[in-house]
């Protein structure tokens, strides 16, 4: 049982550290601020989720888990609004989204 | 010793304190009269301490009620209270001088009235909170404790420095800043080997437990070149003709004469307490020949200046070489004692007449609305007393008698014909002559007769009073010698060649 | 074996990470790449069984002081500034400051000393690296067990958290001077007498419904989390000067989001505010000289209880100078009255 | 070698990087990132000789405490003197040389 737990929570911290490895991919190289950000929250936020997942299933009571789901959600809310704020930050700064050309 | 006795120690930390945080909730017009007492009580409990110790020998305090190793000790020696004595004779005067200079500005006109109000407010602040940490610092028996001390010091220097608007008084305390957060920074690094190397903090274990090896070199090297950047040994002296010529007066004054001592004392209690007197001979000898280098460098550079806060600033980085050189004669030959005490007596005259000197040039600068030497004719006639205070301070700065540096000169000369270097004597002498030159490079114009009719200038008697009394006092400090070599002795590193020296 | 391959990446990356924040040409960047070194050597510390550092390092060193360098970058470069200081400023200075911010963007920096100095420099420092280096690798075994000590008289200090007993009890006098350092450190900057750089960041932030939303969520996250480190510092990691600087955070946040406005230095609630910390813990450190004959030495009977009212009182006075050092706007001379009868309800 | 070993080595490095980096920049904000990093170079040499016994020890934990406080204050204070030198003269930079200052109007 114990091991079964291990590995599944192994698992999800690798697949979790996939998309972080992805994202930070998508932040080198994606054209401009936007397609940046879009790397980023999602694929850091969806990253962290799985990494959260794994870790849980590792927590040895249900106040330690709880605690880690507080850290996703509020990464999810502050990262939100960061992207959100960087967003219309480079809109006002004049910064035009790419377009494929 | 009694309950009280004892606990005369944090007054002059725990008063100063009190009085900063008081100063800064009922603001600026109560602050000089809550200054004044703390002065008065700060005098008080130094005299306090000073008789306990000349009674009853050193006395060690433990904060907090724990033992050395693991909590902070205070610890007063005869040095300690030497340096409190010194800082509580030049503060009080610098805070008599601060009362005048403030009200005195607010006077002259409408527009800077507010203005120095509020900057009235923060120099007393900021000067109390330097008052607490030097008296802490002489205190502290505890290497981290002093790096705190160190860094209160630092900010409130600088801030004292700022205090001064002008684009050069902002950029040199700018720099000042650096160089004593740099200084405070090397020394930290310095104490965190010494803890990696002997696992304590407390200073006398920390001698107690001294060897030689990797770690104890570095942190003496680390430490040594923090201090001697903070109080301008030569050639780190680069920063400190701008913080003392460009800063307001009361705050040139407490630079030139009580924060650059404390960095020295700092490093004068480890070099001899900790690192058993600096771990051999040849880190002695390199600090004594950069002593001797910047007494004729210093002194050069003051007859070459057109300025006279500028001059007062280069004569400091000439007379911090007198200090320095006690370095390289303080053994434990018989000679040691006379080198190390004629060191720490320069020390305590020269903050003396150096604050006095700077406290007559702000009321020279204040009432003739400059400060160049060339146009300096007829100072004497208009402000006597002021130039009188000048003209005392550069007597005790030359070592004539009866003056303090008289005493100090004739210790460390003597010390340096019986080691054998007589080249240090020379330059000691040199640096005498020197001083008397650029004394004198103000003197000779202020002296002049002029004829000028009656000139409307802000009033500044009351500035000039203290700057006299102070310089008076430093002009007879060498009466005192007897009684103050006495309480130098006491708890002093070189115990063991007194007791051959005096049967 | 791979946690110390992970401790030796994490060693490496510090130092050269510290190059990069000095050479790299933008100081934007510089500053970012400060407060990933920041985040760095909070995990550093937490590798080496440090938690209460690591979380005061994440808040104060990375956080805070990032922040205090961003706004400082801005308020140098690149924004055309309110000219309430043009009255008092020579014409010249103006013309000055005009030809330097006439290329707006990229703050830049690449004034650096001569080649020559910086050649000759070198030598001398990779020779201290080098003696420092070998100072820390030949260590010797220490004489003195301070940590055997400290946990030897853990019954005795009032409470069950080695590092809370050196700070409150052990070490208390260094703990009360660095509380004294806070205060100076805002008179200083006070005396100062700065002008109102930050007012902009109040008009920019309104509008932005969703940061609002945020703060407004995190408002109550943040207290709880203060009270709960202050509360829990007396056991485990956690304590005054932690919960102080989430509390701080906080109260930066709130401002520069624009939903409360910044204190003015001479708000007399301010003060006191700034003041409390200091002022309660020097006057139990001097009052239980009566009792127990030395400075901070607080009555067995009672410790516990000393270390939780002087905490709290160090909370609201960290938290507030932290807030303080960051976001006060001083009251310009002509305007400062009136809003300070407008702010004074906001203190609270 | 312990991994206690590469942190006390790696605070070596950031120090000595730091001092040069110190003393080559003359912008005001690069000097004031290289003092902080020095002092966190010193805390991290500091948590690691903590962490070298059998107990983790305590007292440097709380030196350190006390100096990341001193380290922020020092830093706020030396930032808002580099922002009222630029307000003042529209430079952040420090003249090489002081120049000797002989405007008229001094001490008020």
């Amino acid at each position: 049982m114990a091991s079964v737990l291990g590995w599944a929570s192994a698992a999800l911290v690798l697949v979790g550290a996939f998309f972080f490895l992805a994202g930070t991919v998508g932040l080198l190289r994606f054209p401009d601020v936007y397609n940046r950000l879009h790397a980023l929250t999602k694929a850091d936020n969806v990253g962290l989720g799985f990494v959260v997942l794994g870790l849980i299933l590792q927590a040895g009571s249900l106040l330690s888990a709880f605690k880690i789901l507080l850290i996703w959600l509020l990464v999810l809310a502050s990262g939100a609004t960061a992207a959100h704020l960087v967003a219309t930050a480079a809109l006002r700064g004049g910064i035009k989204p790419w377009k494929h050309r | 010793m009694g309950l009280i006795g004892s606990n005369w120690l944090v007054v002059p930390i725990v008063l100063p304190l009190a009085t900063a945080t008081l100063a800064m909730l009922v603001g600026r017009r109560s602050a000089p009269y809550l200054g004044l007492l703390t002065a008065s009580g700060i005098l008080l409990s130094v005299a306090a301490i000073g008789l306990t110790v000349l009674e009853e020998g050193t006395i060690r305090y433990q904060l907090g009620g724990w033992e050395a190793p693991l909590g902070i000790n205070l610890y007063a020696d005869g040095l300690a209270v030497f340096m409190l004595l010194m800082t509580a004779i030049v503060g009080a005067a610098v805070s008599a001088y601060a009362v005048g200079y403030f009200t005195s500005r607010q006077d002259e006109s409408g527009r800077v009235a507010g203005d120095s109000g509020d900057r009235s407010g923060s120099f007393w602040v900021l000067w109390m909170f330097l008052w607490a940490s030097l008296n802490g610092l002489f205190l502290s028996a505890d290497a981290f404790n002093l790096y705190v001390t160190l860094e209160i010091m630092g900010l409130s220097a600088a801030g004292l420095v700022t205090l001064e608007r002008r684009q050069s008084a902002l950029s040199s305390g700018m720099r000042y800043l650096f160089v004593t957060l740099l200084g405070s920074l090397a020394y930290l690094m310095g104490v965190a080997l010494l803890y990696g190397a002997l696992g304590a903090l407390d200073l006398a274990t920390l001698g107690e437990l001294m060897y030689p090896g990797a770690a104890t070199w570095s942190a003496l090297a680390l430490i040594t070149l923090g201090m001697a950047l903070k109080t301008g040994l030569f050639p780190l002296h680069f920063w400190m003709p701008a913080a003392y010529s460009n800063a307001i007066s009361p705050a040139s004054a407490l630079l030139a004469g009580l924060v650059g001592k404390a960095s020295f004392y700092l490093l004068l209690r480890l070099w001899f307490d900790v690192f058993d007197g600096g771990l051999g001979p040849g880190p002695g000898q390199v600090l004594g020949l950069l002593g001797a280098a910047a007494i004729v460098w210093g002194a050069v550079m003051a007859v070459r200046q057109r300025r006279l806060k500028r001059l007062l600033a280069y004569s400091s980085v000439s007379q911090i070489g007198y200090l320095f050189v006690l370095f390289s004669l303080a053994t434990t030959a018989s000679w040691g004692f006379d080198a190390w005490s004629g060191g720490v007596y320069h020390a305590f005259s020269h903050a003396c007449a150096k604050a006095a000197m700077f406290m007559s040039a702000g009321a020279i600068v204040r009432s003739v609305g400059h400060d160049d030497l060339d146009r300096m004719q007829g100072v004497g006639q208009q402000m006597p007393l002021a130039v009188a205070g000048f003209a005392l301070g550069g007597v005790t700065l030359m070592g004539l008698p009866p003056t303090g540096g008289f005493t100090a000169k004739w210790l460390l000369v003597s010390a340096s014909l019986e080691s054998g270097q007589w080249w240090i004597a020379v330059v000691l002498l040199a640096g005498g002559v020197l001083a008397a030159l650029y004394v004198l490079r103000f003197l000779n114009p202020a002296l002049i007769q002029v004829k000028v009719g009656p000139v409307a200038r802000p009033a500044t008697q009351n500035l000039e009073v203290t700057a006299f009394v102070l310089a008076f006092g430093s002009f007879f400090l060498a009466l005192l010698s007897a009684p103050l070599l006495a309480l130098l002795r006491i708890g002093t590193p070189f115990a063991s060649v007194l007791l051959v020296g005096t049967p | 074996m791979l946690s110390l391959f992970f401790d030796a990446v994490l060693a490496l990356a510090l130092p050269l990470l510290a190059w990069r924040v000095l050479t790299t040409r933008d100081l934007y960047r510089a500053v970012i790449l400060f407060i990933a070194f920041g985040l760095l050597v909070a995990l550093s510390w937490a590798r080496l069984d440090a938690p209460d550092i690591a979380l005061a390092e994440a808040a104060i060193g990375a956080g805070l002081t990032g922040a205090l360098f961003l706004n400082t970058v801005g308020g140098l470069v690149g924004r055309k500034r309110s000219p309430s200081r043009e009255s008092d400023e020579s014409r010249e200075v103006a013309e000055r400051r005009e030809a330097i911010q006439s290329s707006p963007g990229e703050p830049v920096d690449e004034v650096m000393r001569p080649w020559w100095v910086r050649l000759a420099l070198t030598v001398p420092i990779l020779a201290l690296g080098l003696a420092l280096g070998w100072a820390v690798v030949s260590f010797p075994e220490p004489a003195i067990d301070l940590a055997q000590q400290a946990s030897d008289n853990l019954e005795a200090s009032g409470v069950d958290h080695g590092v809370t007993a050196v700070l409150l009890n052990f070490r208390s006098y260094d703990t009360l001077l660095e509380i004294g350092v806070l205060l100076l450190a805002v008179v200083a900057v006070w005396s100062l007498d700065l002008g109102r750089v930050r007012g902009g960041q109040a008009a920019l932030s309104k509008g932005l419904p969703v940061l609002h939303g945020l703060v407004r969520l995190l408002t109550p996250i943040m207290i709880i989390v203060g009270g709960y480190l202050l509360w829990a510092g007396a056991k485990q990691p956690g304590g005054a000067f932690q919960a102080g600087a989430v509390l701080g955070a906080l109260g930066v946040l709130l401002v520069l989001s624009g939903l409360v406005r910044p204190p003015l230095s001479d708000g007399s609630g301010l003060r006191i505010g700034l003041a409390v910390g200091f002022a309660v813990f020097l006057g139990i450190g001097t009052a239980v000289m009566l009792a127990t004959g030395e400075l901070l030495n607080y009555p067995p009977a009672s410790t516990y209880g000393l270390i939780i009212i002087i905490e709290l009182f160090l909370t609201v006075s960290i938290a507030l100078t932290l807030a303080a050092l960051f976001v006060t706007a001083p009251p310009r001379k002509e305007q400062g009255s009136k809003e300070h009868s407008e702010e004074k309800g906001e203190e609270s | 070698m312990s991994p206690v070993t590469f942190y006390l080595l790696s605070s070596v490095g950031i120090f000595v990087v730091c001092l040069y980096g110190l003393i080559v920049h003359a912008h005001l904000i690069r000097k004031i990132l290289a003092l902080n990093m020095m002092g966190s170079a010193v805390f991290l040499l500091l948590t690691g000789v903590a962490r070298r016994g059998e107990l983790t020890d305590p007292v440097p934990h709380a030196m350190v405490l006390t100096g990341i406080v001193v380290a922020v204050s020092a830093t706020a204070f030396a930032l808002a003197v580099a922002r009222r030198l630029y307000e003042e003269c529209g430079r952040a930079y420090l003249p090489e040389e002081d120049p000797e200052d002989l405007s008229e109007e001094r001490e008020g």
